[in-house]
């Protein structure tokens, strides 16, 4: 089970601040990402956005980053913070 | 891992900070420091022509203060300074309001100067705040800068 | 040519600062410049491995604000800058004291960062103050240090 | 006539923080430097010392540096401020 979450302007276009995935064939963000994109043409949209970032348990990560159980991946714009 | 983990060098917070009470803190027992360079950043008036009437931050609970950790650590790596303390609001904010304050203290001028610099200039990259702008014009989330890129990458 | 001339960028002064008012007038009515950066230098209580009870500093009137003028102007003409205030006291000050005080505001962070410490560094190589070092090994004039000539001459 | 001032450690060793020079001759600060030290033994060392620095009229200047009449010329060691 995956925690995802989701950030700013990404949170609105899906309307969707949390989300559990169940799939336990996933092992990269990049799976990740295209199991979300498959949702709708709304998520495919988003989810193909080339300056999209990634976290797992808080950590910047890229699409190579494997993921298990249990963990928290955030995607989320580029950071605009300061 | 909670935010007591950082405290007292991080603090996310919606309310506002008093710059000379937190000076105070850096100061304070001190006598080895004599240097202090603050930096904080304020709600402007205008950006990219539009008029700005307020700001909305919203960041990312636990990463952000991880984030901000480990700039804060990299900084005291490649320098040799004192005291830190790095303060981001979030929620609403009206113009002129202060967003953002970091303050570091050293012995030698330079040390404080580049370490303050550097880590807004990570933060700006790294730590997942995000701004919505609201303007005259409506209100919209702010494109990230490549210029910040840049800043970031010159360290 | 007067004191006055400088106001209020420049003042050379014996009584203490408070930089919570310096900053606040930096900002006042100045929503157009989001970064404010300051730099604060205060007596420590050790130099070069001796225990300082106090400095006494001692300036030439007239060329100290003629020379941080010339330095503010030469700041302006390459960062693009706001507000400016440089404050240096004089006279017999204890350790923990504030000595000299750099506010610059600007609308983008690096002008603010890069303006501020070339005040500094060519304040320290520039402008004509002196200090005495009063120690538990008596009293002595302070050398100067070619790092600062160095940092100077990096600009 | 020349207005002299001198600052810091040198206004200690020479126990003296201003004077005038009434000798029209003096076109130049190193001339100027020059009569000073003729003045005693003391004044000799003081003003052998190479880092000693100069100014005219609040402006820092070199030897070369020409002077008048109604100048005000001072010398001093190294600036340690900030």
């Amino acid at each position: 089970m995956i925690k995802v979450v989701f950030f700013a302007a990404l949170r609105e276009q899906l309307n969707c601040h949390e989300l559990t995935i169940v799939n336990e064939n996933l092992t990269t963000v990049a799976e990740l990402k295209a199991e979300l994109a498959s949702k709708s043409e709304q998520w495919q949209k988003v989810f193909t956005t080339g300056s999209l970032l990634s976290a797992v348990n808080h950590n910047m990560v890229d699409g190579e980053q494997t993921i298990t159980s249990g963990d928290e991946v955030a995607f989320f714009p580029p950071v605009t913070g300061g | 891992m909670t935010t007591e983990n950082y405290a007292p060098e991080i603090s996310i917070q919606s309310v506002d900070f008093n710059l000379a009470d937190e000076v105070a803190l850096l100061e304070k027992d001190n006598a080895i420091d004599g240097a202090v360079v603050t930096f904080t950043g304020r709600v402007r008036n205008k950006n990219e022509g539009k008029d700005v009437t307020s700001l909305t931050l919203e960041h990312y609970p636990g990463m952000t203060e991880k984030s901000l950790a480990k700039i804060i650590s990299q900084a005291k790596e490649r320098w040799r300074i004192g005291r830190v303390k790095v303060i981001h609001r979030v929620g609403k904010l009206a113009i002129g309001e202060q967003i953002v304050f970091v303050g570091v203290t050293s012995m030698h001028r330079q040390d404080a100067f580049a370490a303050n610099e550097f880590i807004m200039d990570y933060l700006k990259v790294q730590a997942p705040f995000w701004k919505k702008e609201n303007t005259n014009q409506g209100e919209q989330w702010l494109a990230a800068k490549t210029s910040d890129e840049n800043k970031a990458a010159k360290w």
